[in-house]
């Protein structure tokens, strides 16, 4: 019975090689330390790099994770000698103060527009990775008040000496870390929180409660460094409802519902008092002018995070030549994130590294210009943004009669290079003009007519 | 009316309906003869023009499997096949046809077993309607 | 005097003037038209005949006006840019001057998507400030829009709509400004329940001095339940009724929602007379005819100048 | 560009009642940019009015072509042929094509398999605005580039009416009020003081309600 | 199936892969793992550790040598000498290679160490990978014992993990998102069924994985208990598996009664392989998989041989091994 049903399969075989030569220079922008590492690794591999920073100095770009790494030495081993390495390399070109403001153009040849300090000016690459952190947007469920911090902030605020935060004389006495009251998706927040309170602990004495709706253990030597947590005397709590946070008395009040609390013994509500700070887990998300960047580059952005969420784009993006990584691709811990993306910087070595590709000019679409009356479908319909409406075509449906010879009209035309062969412009074309040449209507209607 | 052996179009993308397919084949379960497949490369290729010829062509019912939401190797092909489908189900509706005529199916490449219960469901449609 | 309207000497005389209105049959049934007509006459210095309210068809508002004329009321005549052109605008305006009628509100006039001819085709050759400007060029200069003398004399006391409660809220006084140039001695206001928007609006008014170059009347419509507060917060665009009014308009017991309707608009009546600039009030009880002899009462404004 | 939609299937079937065999002509110009009448649409059309037809027992045979444009005498050429052993055509080209069509070939029967709606552009993809009422007498120097003609539901030269609120026109939520977006742009650009003029009665007669408009260029004529 | 995804990474590179499988099909536990999509997809990249699967096995630039298990690995001069026993024919070769990545992944937890949890003894206990499998090539959840349909459904996480007395003091960090996925397909299928989940932290997995979660917990046929159960008995008057736990919410010892009990199992390293890094000079971390730190020049780990994953967390580090290897060979040309 199975098995001898009629099968049309897509026509394999025939292919029409194209050797493609691409310069390998890749541009790394952006402020998390991750792009630090990707720029290393890919010019380890003798690509030409272009590391572009918002700073003056790349020690900034490290700067806000002092803390953690003083907290967590695998943190510091990633990241300590990573901005000195980078600042030495013969392979990288550094571009400080520098921010991306456009981006256009295809794999192996975009052109890039950069404001640097004051000015813009252009560069020209093959592929692009931004490595962005976020900045914090809101705390979700928590009221902004006095003494209510979010995570960034009070990272990037202690002074590693005295453990006080800026504009205080010295270390705080107790501290709160409130979890999970936005995002539930992100561990980072717990991660930070154990691994930074018990260096608190440890080096000012400080009085850490860590408040969280699960806790987040699903990192590398977590489950050992929480159980440290809980001898060194940090208390954790897991709260059902979002905790209340207000002014008490001699500082900020947190009252929650302790979940863990045996609920028999009526309400279990617990109040810490006279706490110094309260450190909420934050939503981060991406400056107006790095998003209009994506935008434009057609890849899609879902609340601050960058590429769309589906597992077929792992580490990369729909656009060619352009990969994402950082806090833009999903809020992770250190270590977590130099993992992402350094999967991110494979996905473009690939596309970019070995110089010749082999691009196969038959499995795409093609566009038969005469037909085309540029109504610009296809190009907001592709995927790979691969379709651009060009002056080439000979003949047009809007040319009156008497046009002089050789003129030649707008009509959309599909770069090979990144056409993937998916089709999408072909069957959304109102003019019919679209045809994939590896796999033209008329198969699939023969197949139609001749089985039914 | 439909005959016993109703003549289904199957149009399958690439990435998940085909392999849905060959993994229904290979666990040996039973197909309707009248199925006919045809293979695509994105569920998106399956054009409002593909779906009207089949049954301009005499297929009792039309089917489109594709990936599901957010799984599609092309972004959106998914979602366009879908809103197609749909569009085509009203306009059915208008000419007198049951809607049931065309369906949207999200699967994934290692569900043979929804594959063959989905074409199973639109025979038993097609037969009891 | 502009046209010798009760309406126009009631404000010449300075007194809170009070103007009411009465909605026309829809169709020739007279009758209603006196029904409606004898609650308020002795009530009001003048009537407004609505010109198919809402855009919804009912008997014509130069007939509906000459019928209260007769019973010894002076008719307000609306005239709206929704039905007419400008052809059909000066002769039906020649046409009600020839049978006495002395006061027109000139309104751009409700789509005729809300009416019960909603596939019928519209006009607004004009709108409301073409409006004016045509009929004050008519009654000043004599003279036709197109530019043709005037056989005969055409007193009119024009007047028009402003809504305080529309947006863009700082434009609104300008565009009374407009209306006022364009030749409007009196201005009827929206319905007024949000009272701070409508003092805010008036202190721009006087900013511009209007107030002295044009009559304005504040209009009032009494609520008459607690659910049609409700439903006119909600969908009818253009009014804007605070939720104390509503929460009190709902907590009314039972049946007396009417009551607590009225007493509110008596209060609005009370603090409008304190208002500086206005010079009316304009009742808008549609349907409602026979309560505007008891609000009148209660706010005091009776006896009316004769 | 023009923007037009099809025709509910049901009134094209009727239409068609009477006939066996028609020619079904797409247009390539404005009606395939707005997705209504473009060859891809003229194949899935045949294909709908054929099933339609087959389920009621009353088979017609369509001939589908899609002609350059249909606004032009010459290009009708390329359906003179195949009118020939047709009955009558169904153009769903804009409403132009179609009396273009019904002028040519005066024996036939022409359907419009389209309604011709407005001249607009796509605000996003697939979703079409009105933006010109070709009133033959332009007005948007006045009022910032925004034409109260075509965009306010009362074609007022002196709005807001009163029925304006957030933004919005009294008759639906979704309709944007042409005025309020006058004097957001007019604010922008810091000439408020123009909607303080007041703007005389329009001179409607350059517009259809002055009869039929026609335009001769004696520069061009051949 | 980080091996699989780091040597398509490497042959899309140009660099000519040897893969070496002890098993007689490539694939690893990976290739036993269901679809969990519902009526949407729930993001289990199932279907992309497939694609990736299917991907290396019909490519002709990598040379397939499965039933070949690794014994050996030594330093060759600039390379290295891998001694390869080919367990059909039983004969011993050598293959030689320029760089070595290390994928042997983990060793499924064995269930039977947890005696008081009944698994072996009971047919209705499975493990998460039974049921993986009884989803991919069944279709549906069904009672082992009667294959009847099961209503009341039992989850317990941690089981392996997270636990000192086994001396596993790490978070397997895939489970509580397959137990998850798995639940939701099944109260997908059989709108009966009931699920209680027996968890400590619900550990998240990486992008939307919040969708998931709100779903189970808007789900009124979806309990959530935070306890850990400590026995499963079979009382022979009453059907189904009794299973008594503490639980934080009451405060009582709790007895309640399952059709189907299965436990989530984390992973553990494979005690197999210990004599094969050891000798390549590689180290167990903290959690006792092998520590990336000590990898040296030539020698990579990927996928969960170096700690527990998800499939999502294990294509990625099998693209970082890519980069590091294609890196290394950089270094020496």
């Amino acid at each position: 019975m199975s098995g001898q049903q009629a099968v049309l399969r897509i026509p394999a075989g025939t292919s029409e090689l194209k050797e493609v030569s691409i310069q390998p220079s890749v541009i790394v922008a952006g402020d998390h330390p991750a792009g630090l590492l990707m720029a290393e690794h890919l010019a380890d591999l003798g690509v030409a790099v272009t590391l572009m920073v918002p700073f003056p100095t790349l020690e900034e770009v490290v700067a806000p994770y002092r803390v953690i790494a003083s907290a967590d030495e695998s943190v510091a081993g990633l990241l300590q000698e990573v901005a000195e390495r980078v600042s030495q390399h013969a392979g990288i070109t550094r571009v400080t103060q520098a921010d991306l403001v456009d981006i256009s153009g295809w794999w192996g040849d975009f052109s890039v527009q950069a404001r640097i300090g004051e000015d813009l000016k252009t560069f020209h690459t093959s592929g692009i990775a931004m490595a962005y952190r976020g900045n914090p947007v809101d705390l979700p469920g928590i009221p902004v008040q006095e003494g209510v911090l979010p995570f960034t902030d009070f990272l990037s605020g202690i002074n590693l000496q005295t453990g006080a935060l800026a504009g205080k004389a010295e270390s705080p006495k107790q501290v709160v870390f409130l979890l999970d009251a936005g995002e539930r998706d992100e561990k980072w927040a717990s991660v930070a929180a154990i691994r930074v309170g018990v260096f608190l602990k440890r080096k000012f004495g400080t009085q850490v409660f860590i408040l969280c709706r699960e806790l987040k253990v699903s990192v590398d030597e977590m489950e050992q460094d929480y159980r440290a947590a809980r001898e060194s005397g940090i208390i954790v709590f897991k709260y059902r409802q979002t905790p209340r946070v207000e002014k008490g008395s001699g500082g900020l009040r947190v009252v929650f519902e302790d979940a863990a609390a045996i609920s028999s013994h009526g309400p279990s509500e617990i109040t810490l008092d006279a706490l110094d700070v309260v450190v909420a887990q934050e939503r981060l998300g991406l400056s107006e002018d790095r998003a209009e960047v994506l935008r434009k580059l057609r890849i899609p952005l879902e609340d601050g995070v960058a590429g769309p969420n589906n597992p077929q784009f792992t580490g990369r993006t729909p656009k060619k030549g352009v990969v994402v990584a950082g806090d833009a691709w999903f809020p992770e811990y250190p270590t977590d994130a130099a993992m992402t993306a350094l999967s991110a910087a494979q996905e473009l070595y690939k596309w970019v590294g070995k110089g010749t590709y082999q691009v196969d000019a038959y499995r795409v679409a093609e566009v038969d210009p005469s037909k085309c009356a540029t109504c610009l479908t296809c190009f907001r319909i592709c995927p790979h943004d691969s379709i651009r409406v060009e002056r080439y075509g000979e003949r047009n449906v809007y040319i009156t009669q008497g046009a002089k010879e050789g003129a030649t009209w707008e009509a959309a035309r599909v770069k090979i290079e990144t056409c993937d062969g998916c089709g999408l412009c072909a069957s959304e074309c109102p003019a019919k003009a679209i045809q994939l040449i590896y796999y033209p209507d008329m198969e699939v209607l023969d197949f139609l007519a001749k089985n039914l | 009316m439909v005959s016993k052996n109703p003549k289904i179009v199957a149009f399958c993308c690439e990435e998940s309906g085909m392999p849905a397919y060959e993994h229904a084949v290979s666990l040996g379960l039973d197909l309707p003869d009248g199925l006919k497949v045809v293979a695509l490369p994105c569920g998106g290729k399956a054009e409002t023009g593909y779906l009207m010829k089949a049954l301009d062509e005499g297929a009792d019912a039309v089917m489109v499997f594709a990936c599901y939401e957010g799984n599609c190797k092309y972004v959106r092909g998914n979602i366009r096949a879908e809103k197609r489908v749909n569009y085509l189900r009203e306009r059915l509706e208008k000419i007198g046809l049951s809607p049931e005529k065309i369906v949207f199916c999200p699967v994934a490449p290692a569900s043979g077993q929804r594959f063959a219960e989905l074409v199973q469901r639109e025979v038993d449609t097609l037969l009891g309607a | 005097m502009k046209s010798g309207s009760n309406l126009e000497k009631v404000f010449e005389k300075g007194v809170f003037a009070v103007t009411a209105e009465l909605g026309p049959p829809k169709g020739n049934d007279v009758k209603v038209v006196m029904e409606k007509a004898k609650h308020l006459k002795g009530m009001v210095d003048a009537v407004n005949v609505t010109d198919n309210q809402t855009a919804i068809v009912r008997m014509s508002s130069i007939a509906t006006s000459k019928l209260i004329l007769d019973m010894g009321l002076e008719p307000v005549m609306q005239m709206t840019c929704r039905d007419r052109n400008r052809i059909g605008i000066q002769s039906d305006i020649f046409g009600a001057t020839a049978l006495g009628i002395k006061n027109c509100l000139c309104l751009s006039g409700d789509h005729q998507r809300f009416g019960n001819e909603i596939d019928s085709k519209n006009v607004y050759d004009l709108d409301s400030i073409q409006l004016l400007s045509v009929l004050k060029g008519i009654r000043d200069e004599g003279k036709t829009l197109g530019g043709d003398e005037v056989e005969g004399d055409v007193k009119l006391f024009l007047g028009a709509a402003a809504n305080p409660f529309g947006d863009p809220f700082e434009f609104r006084a300008i565009r009374l400004a407009k209306k006022v140039k364009a030749g409007a001695d009196f201005i009827q206001t929206q319905c007024i329940y949000d009272m701070d928007r409508f003092r805010e609006w008036m202190k721009m008014v006087r900013d511009l001095g209007l107030h002295e170059r044009t009559h304005i009347m504040g209009g009032v419509m009494p609520l008459k339940s607690g659910g049609m507060a409700r439903y006119m917060q909600k969908n009818v665009p253009g009014i804007t009724i605070p939720d104390e009014i509503v929460k009190r308009m709902v907590a009314a017991p039972k049946g007396k929602g009417a009551a607590e309707g009225i007493k509110i608009c008596i209060e609005t009546i009370e603090q409008l007379k304190e208002i500086e600039g206005v010079d009316g009030v304009h009742i808008m009880a549609l349907e409602w005819e026979h309560r505007v002899p008891e609000i009148v009462e209660e706010a005091g404004l009776l006896p009316r100048p004769s | 560009m023009i923007i037009a939609e099809q025709k509910p299937i049901e009134e094209i079937l009727e239409m068609l009642a009477p006939h066996k065999k028609i020619l079904l002509a797409g247009c390539g110009a404005c009606v395939t940019v707005c997705q209504a009448g473009g060859e891809k649409e003229v194949g899935v059309l045949a294909s709908q009015i054929r099933v339609a037809r087959q389920e009621a027992g009353n088979p017609i045979e369509i001939i589908e072509t899609t002609l350059t444009r249909q606004c032009e005498p010459e290009f009708m050429d390329e359906a003179k042929d195949l009118m020939n052993d047709v009955e009558a055509v169904l153009s769903i080209a804009c409403g132009i094509g179609v009396q273009l069509m019904a002028q040519t070939f005066y024996d036939k029967p022409a359907y419009p398999g389209l309604n011709t709606s407005f001249l607009g552009f796509p605000e996003e993809h697939g979703v079409f605005t009105e933006r010109c009422a070709a009133c033959g007498n332009c007005v948007l120097h006045l009022t910032g580039g925004i034409c109260p003609i075509a965009r306010c539901s009362k074609s007022l030269l002196n709005g807001p009416c009163g029925g304006s609120q957030d933004g919005k026109c009294e008759i639906s939520k979704d309709v944007d009020c042409a005025w309020q977006l006058i004097y957001d742009r007019l604010k922008a650009l810091g000439k408020l003081e123009n909607l303080a003029e007041i703007i005389p009665p329009k001179k409607w007669i350059t517009s259809r309600d002055g009869g039929p408009r026609k335009i001769v260029r004696e520069d061009l004529r051949i | 199936m980080a091996g699989i995804a780091c040597a398509g990474e490497l042959t899309q590179a140009g660099i000519t892969v040897t893969l070496l499988e002890k098993e007689p099909v490539i694939g690893g536990w990976a290739a036993d793992y269901c679809c969990k999509a519902t009526d949407q997809c729930n993001r289990c990249f199932v279907c992309v550790a497939d694609k990736e699967r299917e991907g290396v096995r019909l490519s002709d630039a990598v040379t397939l040598l499965t039933n070949h298990q690794v014994r050996e690995v030594e330093k060759n001069g600039s390379g290295y000498r891998l001694r390869v026993e080919n367990k059909v024919e039983g004969v011993e070769k050598e293959v030689r290679a320029d760089a070595v990545v290390l994928a042997t992944g983990f060793k499924p937890f064995d269930a039977t160490q947890k005696g008081e949890l009944g698994y072996g003894r009971y047919a209705d206990v499975l493990t998460g990978l039974d049921l993986e499998r009884m989803l991919r090539n069944q279709g549906s959840a069904r009672k082992p014992s009667d294959g009847q349909v099961p209503n009341k459904i039992a989850f317990i996480q941690c089981v392996g993990s997270r636990d000192e007395s086994i001396g596993h003091l790490y978070c397997s960090k895939a489970c509580c998102a397959y137990a998850l996925r798995m639940a939701r397909v099944i109260r997908s299928q059989n709108p009966g069924s009931e699920i209680f989940f027996y968890y400590m932290d619900i550990q998240p997995a990486g992008r939307l994985f919040d969708e998931t979660l709100k779903a189970c917990e808007e789900d009124p046929n979806f309990h959530f208990i935070r306890a850990i159960p400590s026995k499963i008995y079979r009382y022979y008057q009453k059907p189904g598996l009794m299973m008594r736990s503490l639980e934080a919410e009451s405060g009582t010892i709790e007895e309640k009664f399952f059709d189907l009990i299965v436990l989530s199992i984390g992973m553990e390293p494979n005690p197999e392989n210990e004599g094969l890094w050891e000798k390549a000079g590689l180290k167990p971390g903290r959690e006792g998989f092998v520590d990336p730190a000590t990898c040296k020049d030539g020698i990579f780990v990927a996928g969960t041989v170096s700690g527990p994953k998800d499939i999502e967390r294990s294509i990625m580090n099998a693209k970082q091994a890519a980069l590091s290897v294609l890196r290394y060979l950089e270094g020496q040309s």
